[in-house]
């Protein structure tokens, strides 16, 4: 793992951070006069940033380049230098990062044309470009987690873009409150690292990773693993995923399916050589990606409102990749193909959904849709391209990839690699249900509009983003796997891969997981197709469908759990402050005020008390010199 | 009689004093009371005087006659110019300032 | 040029300032505050200068003058500063020239004049850069309690409706702490005339001395509680609420940026050298205070309705964290909290500010009389979210460099406080969300809410309360009345964006937040030297908490 | 042939000065045509007074035992003398304030008048003024200067009752509330001889104990006698007993808050400054020199009631609505702090300690201020003389802020903010203790001063942050003696606080006893 020194263009990969920062700081800064135009320049900057990540990926040949900056903070023996780290692992993040934001960027400017505060949008999602392209170039965890917290802001930013509705605020809040519970653990790692190796940066933390003891590289893995949890939505902290769904669209496709929420698995990758050296911390990884990967599944088939049936749908993906990496060196790249893949048809299908609602006055609720297939044939084909690669319809891009993940793990070939495979078949499964679902309450069936809607395509520059990710999401798994294999761009950060030994063929998992899929469309078809969608959802249903409707009580139980004592504790606290600790302050001032009056009772006003008073005193006197003499 | 006899005399003498300023009212009598405590330190100053066969304590009595004369001189003033306006001399009366 | 006397002119020139402000005569409002303004430019353009004069890597302290000013007691009237006082200095040579921006067109209570105001706030720069600059441990007691006058005459004269209540609190809680640490001087004091055969007061020759344990606990404890009760730590701290909350604004940034940091920074410079073996022994008292202070004060600042009394309870969760970097005895840690000293300043005091100019819009305290500001006054809000952010320590923000050195430099040697220390970065981040939240997100409401129009229906009647709030320019006024009048009328808030002034107040404080965020070095090189001489004091290793040394050594 | 004593006349210059003015005085009264007397009397008085602080500065440096033995010219008795001829001159000039009070005097045109009768509201507001109190007051200078320089117990004795039995007078001849003023002098006058009696009393024990009344004798019987036996603590006692009285340490303080509180305010500010002075000057004396050798038998006792007066003081100072009245509770505080410096007299039974000097200097900040303080007292008046009722300095600062001022800055220093010459003063004195091992009760101290600040501190809240009662005080605009004083002492209290180093240092030098 040599590291070249920077040169040619990759010298100058810093300008793929500045130029959208630029951005940004422009759009904020120059206020109304940019109105005009600052939706062209948020864009600008990231295709610029794009066109140079490419250029830069294809000088890359394989070697990973540092470039040097500054020295950030050096004091004592910390020394955190701001650099960054171009290495195939990056470049791949840039390429993905920039160019499926530069098709969403392109797309909002459709999207939010008619939104009076459209400028501050391209701010925003410029600003979130370059934190989370910082995210992915730095050399060490310090910029990396600069990066995370970042695009944590960029994230509250859009999800509160539209902060008049509560709704939106509080699930602002909610995310970015969540997310720091995770970055706790993340800064925890750092600090754990610090300590017992001295360095924060990449080379020195994974050159030197192997000295440590085992317990304590687990607790370095479980950390990172909970702030990748708090980022990706992962269990426990999956319950703010869905309520970002309040933000714009583009913001959830960009965002909180493409890119952001797919840091943790970057994390984790990325912290391969730490994780190498614990199973216990994978084992865990696993754990928490196939719990989530069923709680979304299970989550998304009881859904309505469209945008959150996708939310859960990249609960439930994430949780794939989580899965993925959490196999080792066998999964991590199984697991980065089904992120990029899943970038690209998630996005799409997000920017179909909100074509959709572009069409249907913003409404969200699929029992308000049906029969759109006919009125809007671009999101139609586009949406359906990427549903079909979603549920891993053969040789569309999720075929190849999440195939991949679920023999990875048969391939553990013990009891639990069963266990991982049975649970990814069954959420694939899953999978095609919520979405066939979807897909038929959207697009077929009878309209059931609210009256006065009048269902329209969407514009070009809507509609062409939406082309290009459908090709992409048609494509990308065949592109990956089989053109130009990912796991030889990837080779120089994970080593030689293996030669897998298949405890169960290939073949037979693909044909498992299609039968699966296939099921999981037919029943679909059955419960939704067949029927007529009732236009408000059925109050008596089965305690099933209840907890899934309420994504399995996650909400109620942080509420229960955190919120609610938590609150209790503040009133609790608030009253022990003002009568406990200021209280006994001023119950010590109200004592002196009242001895003080007591004590002015003496000062009778009657002068032979006042004589009493002083042969007291004498005798005190007398009394006190006579003992110390005596003794 | 030993001279012991004489200080315990003065010491009896002093504390009647003593005692009458807390328990008598008229500022008169309070007054009349110290001039007892001054006259029972007179009489200890002869006894010590005469014990150490110096006159030194004897010319103090008399020092602390002249001294008793100039305060009666100012009480009197005093304790006068508040019966005239009280028409009281009771020390009890004279209590507006307190607390 | 560096024999002039920079730091006797720092004292003195806001002084004299105070006092010409004060014999201005009645009336003549105007010139004081551009006299004030001007005073505090000039120190500010002093502070850069003694910055440029000193050198970093020079002697520890630098520009000394020492005059011998009360003979009997042995004590001189010695100025000099480390990196440390150094940094502190330029916080308090930006802030004074904000605050009096801000201050600008306050109005004062009752018929008082402003011209008091501009005075007393010049008299205290003077005493502030007295506090730090002293190297004279008497004189650094007269400058800590002498600063007591003038700040409590600002919340008292100024301040909010109960502003003698917060005062004399304000007073009394210092005053005590002042007079405990007094014992504690003189003690100081007379240990060091039986050591030296003469006593004397200065820094460098008491940190010579050899101090027996027990008296040095004493005498720790001395100091501590006056420093505690500044800075203010758990259990010390219900004056810092009552007083942050009726000072004015521009007394409450001075006081939570710069007056309580002498506490802090008296951990540093005289508890930490002078007592090191008592304060290796008490740390973990101390810490437990500290930690105490991070989560207790956090929790309460969630509780609060009034936002002034918030902001001062999140200072004093900040105030812990300063507190573990320096108890901590790490190079790390303790560069972190003279750092965070610095950024906490300018963060609380943007913030505080930025609540000022809220304030200033409506007219109360209560963060539950105000609701959706951010859709009319987006640079408001803008300002907020970033002092905000700042104060939860943001990366990106200055407050975060300062924090993660706490934290990172406390960990190694105390893993467990750290841990506790850190989760309460979440909760830093529920009290300032939910306070952003409920005052600008969300539709508007509260005190700042347009009066609804008299008839419900009349909507020709709504001219007259359209008045073009968000300033989209002058003659739009008949245009948007006219566009809204037939419109539903949604609520609308009465409130105006930035003004320029306010800007300009705003502007510098941002700009610092992001710079230092991005770039906090040359900053931390000027304060490491002092924190490692400090740490070499108290028999830390200077050179930080390097693990496996031999393998890092042969580097 | 009886050999008379020798007698230095020089050393005793201040005290033949301000005596001398005292006869004078007497003569210019019996003499002098009445419209003349005023103007006479003043101008005699500060004469003496004058006279008699140059006097005592020339005698700097001065160690002699005169008159027989019966006085001692030394550091502290100079340095004292000085101090209260010049603290005594400016009550003399608060005296002489004309301008302030409508009927153009602070005194009673005839004392003898029942207060309340037809004759009395006539004189009430007429022009005439009696200037008895001018050689009244001269003469209690006078004893209050000899009796820090007493060398025997007995010319102790007569000094007090000296300087006692003017005060007694002057404290009932208060012009308006005369009930409270001849009140206060009644009860000034019981308590003061009841002291007496047992100043006296301890003074005859001694004699008896040691045979001597001299204080150098005492010292060295008690040192010889290791505790000197039960008539010798005893009379120790009772003697400390009359001292304290006078310097009105708790629990000997019953009479302060009363009397400062009815006698007429130019006399409180006298007895306030110049008594404390004296007293603590005797007190100084006897304790150091005559029981130096004993310092243990006193030490705890002196300790016991150093807290004891410094928590009275303070905290029944909290409660009080009367200015004046509180005034007397920090006076009574302020002894407390001063005992703290008398402690620190110096391990070494040398009395090595820097407790002298720093008591002395502490005596000499606080006379000051306390007087200033006073003055400031007199401007604030209504229809019934001075508004000394809290409550009715509401809002003064906007009245009339350079009064607020000046009184902020004499509370200020009484709670001993630095930069006052209240906080020099207790560096001082908290310095000596804690040098002499006593830092207990400095932790003490320290808190009581926390303590008392919030009373000190209760007025400037009123003076500056309440709003103005519609119906308040009138602001006496002072004529030039009162000027005079204020100008004196603020200048003094802030020059005592920023460069107190050459009258520390006069104070340290001066700080030896002969004897």
């Amino acid at each position: 793992m040599d590291t070249a020194p920077a040169d040619g263009l990759i010298a100058a990969s810093w300008l793929l951070i500045a130029l959208p920062l630029a951005g940004a700081a422009v759009l904020l800064l120059g206020g109304r006069r940019t109105d005009r135009w600052g939706h062209l320049l948020g864009t600008g900057t990231v295709v610029a940033a794009f066109a140079l990540g490419l250029l830069c990926t294809l000088q890359l040949d394989g070697r990973r380049v540092d470039v040097d900056l500054f020295t950030f903070v050096s004091t004592g023996s910390l020394d955190v230098q701001a650099g960054l780290l171009f290495d195939p692992l990056s470049a791949v993040f840039v390429l993905l990062i920039t160019g499926v934001g530069a098709l969403i960027h392109v797309y909002s400017i459709g999207y939010m044309a008619h939104d009076p505060r459209r400028r501050r949008f391209f701010a925003y999602l410029n600003l979130f470009v370059a934190a989370m392209l910082l995210l992915v170039l730095g050399d060490n965890f310090v910029a990396l987690y600069v990066g995370w917290e970042g695009v944590g802001l960029a994230s509250y930013l859009l999800i509160a873009f539209w902060h008049e509705r509560p709704s939106a605020a509080t699930a602002a809040k909610k995310a970015f409150i969540m997310n720091r519970v995770g970055d706790v653990g993340l800064a925890l790692a750092i600090f754990l690292m610090f300590a017992q190796l001295g360095t924060v940066s990449y080379d020195g933390v994974f050159g030197a990773v192997g000295t440590l003891a085992a317990g304590t590289v687990t607790a370095i893995g479980l950390l990172l693993l909970l702030g990748a949890c708090g980022k990706s939505g992962q269990f426990p902290l999956q319950a703010w995923l869905p309520d970002a769904m309040e933000g714009p669209t583009p913001v959830s496709a960009l965002i909180h399916a493409a890119t952001m929420v797919t840091a943790g698995v970057y994390l984790i990758a990325r912290s391969a050589p730490i994780y190498d050296q614990t199973p216990t911390a994978r084992a865990v990884v696993l754990a928490v990606g196939a719990l989530t990967l069923m709680i979304g599944a299970i989550a998304g088939c009881a859904q309505d409102d469209i945008k959150k049936v996708l939310a859960y749908s990249t609960v439930s993906q994430i949780g794939y990749m989580f899965l993925a990496v959490g196999l080792g060196p066998v999964g991590y790249v199984a697991g980065l193909a089904h992120l990029l893949t899943h970038g690209f048809f998630k996005a799409g299908l997000f920017l179909g959904a909100g074509s959709v609602m572009h069409a249907m006055d913003d409404e969200v609720d699929m029992r308000r849709f049906g029969g759109l297939a006919s009125r809007m044939k671009v999101t139609f084909v586009t949406f359906g391209l990427g549903y079909l690669a979603l549920i891993g319809f053969p040789f569309l891009s999720g075929f190849y990839t999440k195939d991949a993940i679920i023999e990875a793990a048969f391939d553990r070939g013990d009891g639990w690699g069963y266990l991982l495979g049975g649970v990814a078949i069954l959420a694939a499964g899953l999978t095609a249900f919520y979405m066939t679902r979807l897909m038929l309450m959207t697009f077929f069936g009878r309209p059931r509009w609210e009256p006065g809607v009048h269902p329209h395509e969407s514009p070009t520059v809507m509609t062409a983003p939406m082309v290009l990710l459908a090709v992409g999401s048609v494509l990308a798994g065949f592109l990956l796997v089989v053109a130009f294999p990912l796991e030889s761009w990837l080779t120089p950060v994970f080593g030689e891969p293996e030669e897998a030994e298949h405890v169960v063929a290939p073949l037979v998992v693909s044909v498992l997981v299609t039968v699966v899929m296939a099921l999981g469309v037919l029943t679909a078809w059955l419960f939704v197709g067949r029927r007529e969608v009732p236009v408000t959802a059925p109050v008596r249903v089965s305690p099933v469908t209840r907890a899934a409707r309420r994504a399995l009580y996650a909400d109620a139980v942080n509420e229960s759990l955190f919120m609610r004592p938590g609150q209790w504790l503040t009133r609790a606290l608030v009253f022990f402050d003002n009568r406990g600790v200021d209280g006994a302050v001023n119950g010590l001032a109200a004592t002196l005020g009242g001895s003080s009056s007591r004590l002015g009772r003496t000062q009778t006003g009657f002068v032979r008390s006042y004589a009493l008073s002083m042969l007291g005193g004498a005798v005190v006197v007398a009394g006190a010199l006579l003992a110390v003499t005596a003794g | 009689m030993s001279l012991t006899h004489y200080l315990v005399l003065a010491a009896i003498l002093f504390t009647i004093g003593a005692v009458g300023v807390l328990v008598r009212r008229n500022a008169i009598v309070v007054f009349m009371c110290v001039e007892l405590m001054l006259n029972s330190v007179n009489l200890t100053l002869v006894t010590f005087a005469r014990a150490s066969g110096t006159v030194d304590g004897q010319v103090m009595a008399f020092f602390v006659m002249v001294v008793a004369a100039a305060e009666v001189v100012v009480g009197l003033a005093i304790i006068m110019s508040l019966f005239r306006t009280r028409r009281s001399a009771s020390v009890d009366d004279a209590n507006l300032l307190k607390y | 040029m560096s024999d002039f006397p920079y730091l006797l002119t720092m004292i003195a020139v806001p002084a004299v300032g105070a006092a010409a402000v004060a014999a201005l005569p009645r009336g003549r409002e105007g010139t004081a505050r551009q006299l004030a303004l001007g005073v505090s430019l000039v120190v500010l353009l002093l502070a850069v200068l003694t910055t440029i004069a000193f050198d970093a890597g020079g002697e520890r302290f630098q520009l000394t003058t020492s005059v011998s000013w009360i003979p009997d007691f042995g004590v001189d009237f010695a100025l000099g500063v480390d990196g440390i006082a150094l940094v502190m200095l330029l916080l308090i040579g930006v802030l004074v020239p904000v605050v009096v921006v801000a201050s600008w067109r306050d109005e004062p209570t009752g018929r008082r004049s402003m011209r008091a105001f501009w005075a007393w706030l010049l008299l205290l720069e003077s005493m502030m850069v007295g506090v730090f600059a002293a190297t004279d441990v008497f004189l650094f007691y007269v400058f800590f309690e002498a600063m007591l006058v003038p700040m409590y005459f600002l919340i008292g004269s100024f301040g909010g409706p109960r502003r003698q209540y917060a005062a004399v609190k304000f007073f009394l809680y210092s005053l005590v702490g002042g007079l405990v640490m007094l014992a504690a001087v003189i003690g100081l004091y007379v240990v060091s005339a039986n050591e030296l055969g003469e006593g004397t007061f200065a820094f460098d020759a008491l940190r010579q001395i050899e101090i027996d344990p027990g008296v040095q606990k004493l005498l720790f404890l001395g100091f501590f509680v006056a420093f505690a009760i500044k800075a203010p730590l758990v259990p010390f701290h219900t004056w810092l609420p009552d007083s942050g909350a009726e000072a004015p604004i521009g007394g409450a940034v001075l006081l939570v940026g710069v007056l309580d940091k002498v506490g802090t920074f008296g951990f540093i410079r005289y508890c930490l050298p002078l007592f090191p073996d008592a304060s290796r022994d008490l740390a973990p008292y101390v810490l437990v205070l500290a930690v105490a202070g991070i989560l207790y004060a956090a929790l309460l600042a969630m509780g609060q309705s009034d936002m002034k009394r918030l902001v001062s309870y999140t200072s004093i969760a900040h105030f812990g964290f300063i507190a573990l970097g320096i108890f901590a005895f790490t190079t790390e840690a303790t560069t972190g909290a003279v750092l965070y000293m610095v950024n906490h300043g300018i963060a609380t005091g943007l913030l505080f500010l930025v609540v000022g100019m809220l304030i200033a819009r409506g007219g109360s305290r209560l963060v539950g009389d105000y609701g959706g500001v951010a859709t009319q006054a987006p640079l408001l809000a803008g300002v907020f979210l970033i002092a905000g952010l700042a104060s939860l320590a943001l990366p990106g923000t200055n407050s975060f460099v300062s924090e993660f050195l706490v934290l990172i430099g406390s960990f190694p040697t105390r893993p467990v406080f750290t841990v506790l220390a850190t989760v309460g970065i979440v909760l830093a981040a529920l009290y300032v969300l939910l306070l952003y939240q409920r005052t600008m997100h969300g539709p508007p409401r509260g005190v700042l809410l347009e009066p609804a129009p008299e008839t419900p229906a009349g909507a020709t009647g709504a001219g007259d309360g359209a008045t073009p709030a968000t300033g989209s320019g002058g003659g739009a006024t008949a245009a948007t009345a006219t566009l809204e009048a037939p419109a539903a009328a949604p609520a609308r808030l009465r409130v105006r964006d930035l003004s320029r002034r306010e800007l300009a107040v705003a502007a510098p404080m941002v700009a610092i937040v992001i710079a230092l965020g991005f770039y906090p070095q040359p900053l931390i090189d000027l304060i490491e030297p002092a924190v490692a001489a400090t740490m070499s004091d108290v028999g830390a290793d200077p050179a930080g908490v390097s693990p496996q040394a031999p393998v890092e050594g042969t580097d | 042939m009886i050999e008379a004593p020798a007698i230095s006349l020089a050393a005793l210059a201040p005290l033949l000065f301000v005596f001398g003015a005292a006869c004078v005085g007497v003569l210019v009264e019996a003499f002098a045509p009445r419209d003349v007397r005023h103007p006479v009397q003043v101008a005699v008085a500060l004469v003496g007074t004058i006279g008699g602080l140059v006097t005592s500065l020339l005698l700097a440096g001065e160690r002699q035992v005169t008159a027989g033995g019966a006085l001692a010219v030394d550091g502290p008795a100079v340095f004292l003398q000085a101090t209260i001829a010049g603290l005594g001159a400016l009550s003399l000039l608060l005296f002489a304030e004309r301008s302030l009070d409508p009927a153009r005097s602070a005194f009673v045109a005839a004392a003898a008048v029942p207060a309340g009768s037809p004759r009395d509201r006539e004189l009430m507001t007429a022009p005439r003024v009696q200037t008895e109190v001018y050689p009244l007051t001269t003469f209690a200078i006078g004893g209050m200067m000899l009796f820090v320089a007493a060398n025997d117990l007995l010319v102790m004795f007569v000094a007090l009752e000296v300087l006692s039995l003017p005060l007694y007078l002057i404290s009932g001849l208060a012009r308006r509330r005369r009930l409270l003023s001849q009140e206060a002098a009644v009860k000034y006058f019981l308590l003061g001889a009841f002291a007496s009696a047992f100043f006296l009393y301890g003074l005859a024990l001694v004699y008896g104990a040691t045979g001597s009344i001299r204080l150098s004798v005492i010292r060295e019987a008690s040192a010889s006698e290791a505790g000197g036996g039960v008539l010798l603590v005893l009379g120790l006692a009772l003697l400390v007993v009359g001292l304290m009285f006078k310097a009105s340490v708790a629990p000997f303080h019953a009479w302060t808050p009363d009397v400062y509180q009815g006698a007429p305010t130019p006399v409180t500010a006298f007895m306030a400054a110049c008594t404390k002075v004296a007293a603590f000057g005797a007190i100084l004396r006897l304790l150091y020199v005559a029981f130096g050798t004993s310092e243990w038998t006193w030490r705890p006792l002196v300790y016991g009631i150093a807290i004891v007066s410094m928590v009275v003081g303070a905290v029944l100072g909290l409660t009080q609505t009367d200015l004046k009245r509180m005034l007397a509770y920090s006076s009574i505080a302020h002894a407390g702090f001063l005992l703290t410096g008398v402690l620190g007299y110096g391990s070494g039974a040398d009395g090595t300690g820097s407790g002298l000097g720093a008591t002395m200097f502490y005596l000499l900040a606080y006379g000051l201020t306390t007087i200033g303080a006073f003055a400031v007292l007199t401007l604030v008046r209504d229809g019934d003389g001075e508004a000394t009722h809290l409550s009715q300095w509401a809002g003064l600062a906007r009245r009339s802020p350079l009064t607020a001022a000046v009184m902020a800055l004499f509370l200020l220093a009484l709670a001993g903010i630095p930069l006052t010459s209240g906080f020099t003063g207790k560096f001082a004195v908290f310095r000596a203790a804690i040098d002499d091992g006593a830092w207990p009760l400095v932790v003490v101290a320290l808190l009581a001063s926390a303590v008392a600040a919030f009373f000190y501190l209760r007025v400037i809240v009123l003076m500056y942050f309440s709003e103005p009662a519609v119906d308040g005080p009138t602001i006496g605009v002072p004529g030039l003696p009162t000027t005079l004083v204020l100008a004196v002492t603020v200048t003094a209290t802030v020059v005592l606080g920023v460069v107190p180093g050459a009258v520390l240092d006069i104070a340290e030098r001066a700080a030896r006893f002969v004897g």
